[in-house]
C-alpha cells in the first residue's frame, strides 16, 4: 500500500499511527503538510531516519516549493504530480 | 454477496462528534451494506472510541448515532467487522465497554488486509 | 486505468480541493481515465456557483468545472451531505451534479485506484 | 460581563458551532451579555438558509437564529470569508448579517471575554 | 489563563503544545474531543497525573456524556456549561 | 497608538497552507493593525512554518501569503512581533530561514504575555 500522509508530524499523529500498520517495505508519501516531516536538522530527523530503513519516504515537490523547503533529509524522493500519480498505478493508496 | 463481489474495506480512525468523519464515514457504510459487495469495517485509534456503550446526547443535541453501528451486522448484513486490540488498550477499553464486539485483530495484519481489497477508504 | 477521486474537505479550508485538483489534472495527463470524482463530507462546497474569489487567489469551483468542460470528467455531489450544508441545485455551479451516495460505492467498485483527499 | 464568541469552523463538519451554541445559551442563562457572535473562516457556512436537516437531528442554522431571535444578539459573518465560499445575502438566514473583518477587532476590544470555537 | 483544549490527545499534540506555554497552576479544559485526555487507564493516565500536580484540568460533562465516557482519572473535576461560563468569568480564555 | 488602547495578541501555531487558519488569521491582523490599538503577533509551534523564505506557489496555483507577513511591520506598522525559539529550533530553523526577525521569547513567557491582553486570538 502507499501510505499518503498531509499532516504535519509536529502537531498529528497520523504519520506513527499510519507506521503501527504499514508494512515494512510500504512507500509513504508525505504531502500538504505531511511534508514537514522531512525538514532537515528538525528534532524528528532522527525518527524519519529510522522510518527510511524500512519505507520509501517520497515528498511532493509542489508542497515543498510552496513551503519554501530547501535542506530535506538526506534520502527522501521527490516527487511531482505526475510521480505522485505514477506512485498510484503501482500501489493502492489509502489517505490518513 | 455474489461471485463477481467486489473486496471493499472502510476504516473508521476518527473519534466520533468532535468531526463529521465518522458520521459520514457511517453513513457511507449502510449504503455500500446495501450492494452486497464483500465489504469490511475496520476500527483502529481513535475510530474504536465511535463504539463506546452508554453515549447520552441529552446536553448537547448532537444526534447519536452509535444506533446504527450497533444495527451493522443484523440490520445491514455488515459480518466482518475488525478492531486493532492496541487501540482499544491504549484507551484503557475492552471490548466489554463497546455496543458491539467486532473480531480483534493485530495491528500488523492491516496493511495485508487493505492490500486485498479492491479500494479502501479511510473515515 | 481508472481512476476515482473522493473529497471530503471543501475549497480554502483545507488544502485536499487543491491537492485533489492537481492530481486529477496529472491523472489525465498521464492519459488514465477519471471515472468520477465524488464530493462528500464539506468537499460538497466546492460545487457553489456563488463562490467569489479576489483576483490575486485561485477560483477553486472555477477550476474543477472547467477541468470537467475540458475533460468531460463527471462530479458527483452526495446530496445526503450536500443537503446539511446548504447546497442545493439553485446554487449548484456547472457540471456539477447532485447525486446519491451510492455512487460512491459504484466508483470504489469501478475504479483500479479510488484516491481520497481530507483533512 | 460582556462576552464575544468567534466560530471558525462550519456546521456539521466539527463541533465547535455545537459547542459555541451551547456555551452561548449558558451566558446567557447567567445574566451576561453577548456583544456579537461572529462567524470567520468556515464559520461563515452556519449563515445559510439553504441547510435541509434530517428530522432527527439538530438544525444548526435554525437553533442559532432563534437564539438570536429570542435574546437580541448579534450575528456578523465576516465578508471577505464569506465571499470565497459562496454566502452571499440571497443565502443569508434570518438575523445573520454580513459584515466587515473590523468587527471582530471591535469585538476584540469591546468584550471582556472573546472565546473562540476552532478545528 | 483557561487553555481550552478541543482535540483527542491520541491523536492531536494540542495538549503538549499548550503545557510549554501554561503557566503553573493555569486551569486547562478539555472540551469535545479533548475530553478523551481524561479517561482512566488509558495509555496517557500518567501523563495526565503529572499534568494535574502543575495544573487544574476539568472536563464538560456534556462532552463527557456525549461519549459514553463513564470513568475518569482521579482528580478530574466536571463541569456543565454554566461551570463552563464560570471558568471563562474567573480566567481569560485561549482556544487551541 | 492612543493612551486608551486596548492590549490584544494574535497568536499564530498551525502551519500555512494545509489548512486557511495561517492565512485568514493574517488577514484580521492586517485589519487589527489598522486600529491602532496596542497589537502584539506571536509565532508558536507550526505557526513558525508561515515564515520561511523562498516560498513558491507556481506548481500549486494556491495563493502565496508571504508577502504580507513581511509588510506587517513596514507597511502596518506592527511592531510587537514575537516568537518562540524552541518552536524554531525544533523544526531545524534560524531566524536567518525567515522572511521577518521577530524577538525571539522562550515558552515561559507566553502565559503571562496572554493574560496581559485584553483577549488573544489564536490562529
Amino acid at each position: 500500500m502507499l501510505h499518503m500522509i498531509n499532516k504535519s508530524p509536529f502537531e498529528s499523529n497520523s504519520l506513527e499511527d499510519c507506521l503501527r500498520y504499514a508494512s515494512d517495505g510500504s512507500p509513504i508519501l508525505l504531502y500538504e503538510d505531511g511534508i514537514y516531516g522531512a525538514l532537515a536538522g528538525s528534532a524528528l530527523e532522527a525518527r524519519m531516519k529510522e522510518i527510511m530503513a524500512n519505507h520509501d519516504v517520497y515528498v511532493l515537490k509542489a508542497d515543498v516549493a510552496l513551503r519554501g523547503i530547501e535542506k530535506l533529509i538526506d534520502g527522501v524522493k521527490e516527487v511531482d504530480y505526475s510521480g505522485f500519480v505514477g506512485l498510484v498505478e503501482e500501489n493502492k493508496a489509502v489517505s490518513w | 454477496m455474489n461471485d463477481e463481489a467486489a473486496k471493499l474495506m472502510v476504516v473508521f480512525r476518527t473519534a466520533p462528534y468532535g468531526s463529521i468523519y465518522s458520521f459520514e464515514g457511517l453513513e457511507n457504510v449502510v449504503m455500500m451494506a446495501a450492494y452486497e459487495q464483500d465489504l469490511t469495517v475496520l476500527f483502529i485509534d481513535d475510530g474504536v472510541l465511535a463504539l463506546k456503550k452508554g453515549m447520552d446526547n441529552a446536553a448537547t443535541g448532537i444526534k447519536d448515532f452509535s444506533p446504527t453501528f450497533k444495527a451493522l451486522e443484523p440490520v445491514y448484513d455488515v459480518e466482518k467487522l475488525y478492531i486493532d486490540g492496541d487501540s482499544l488498550k491504549a484507551r484503557g477499553l475492552t471490548l466489554d465497554d463497546l455496543i458491539i464486539q467486532p473480531e480483534v485483530i493485530a495491528a500488523d495484519q492491516v496493511d495485508k488486509m487493505m492490500e486485498e481489497q479492491r479500494n479502501t477508504m479511510i473515515f | 486505468m481508472k481512476f476515482g477521486i473522493l473529497i471530503l474537505e471543501g475549497p480554502y479550508q483545507h488544502e485536499a480541493s487543491d491537492s485533489a485538483y492537481n492530481f486529477a489534472k496529472a491523472v489525465i495527463e498521464k492519459g488514465h481515465e477519471i471515472s468520477r470524482v465524488f464530493f462528500y463530507q464539506d468537499g460538497v462546497l466546492n460545487a457553489t456557483k456563488l463562490m467569489d474569489v479576489q483576483r490575486d487567489d485561485r477560483h477553486i469551483q472555477e477550476r474543477w468545472t472547467d477541468l470537467s468542460k475540458e475533460h468531460g470528467i463527471e462530479y458527483i455531489v452526495c446530496v445526503a451531505a450536500a443537503k446539511r450544508r446548504g447546497i442545493v441545485d439553485e446554487v449548484l455551479a456547472e457540471n456539477f451534479k447532485i447525486g446519491g451516495l451510492g455512487m460512491l460505492t459504484d466508483l470504489a467498485i469501478e475504479a483500479d485506484r479510488l484516491v481520497t483527499f481530507r483533512a
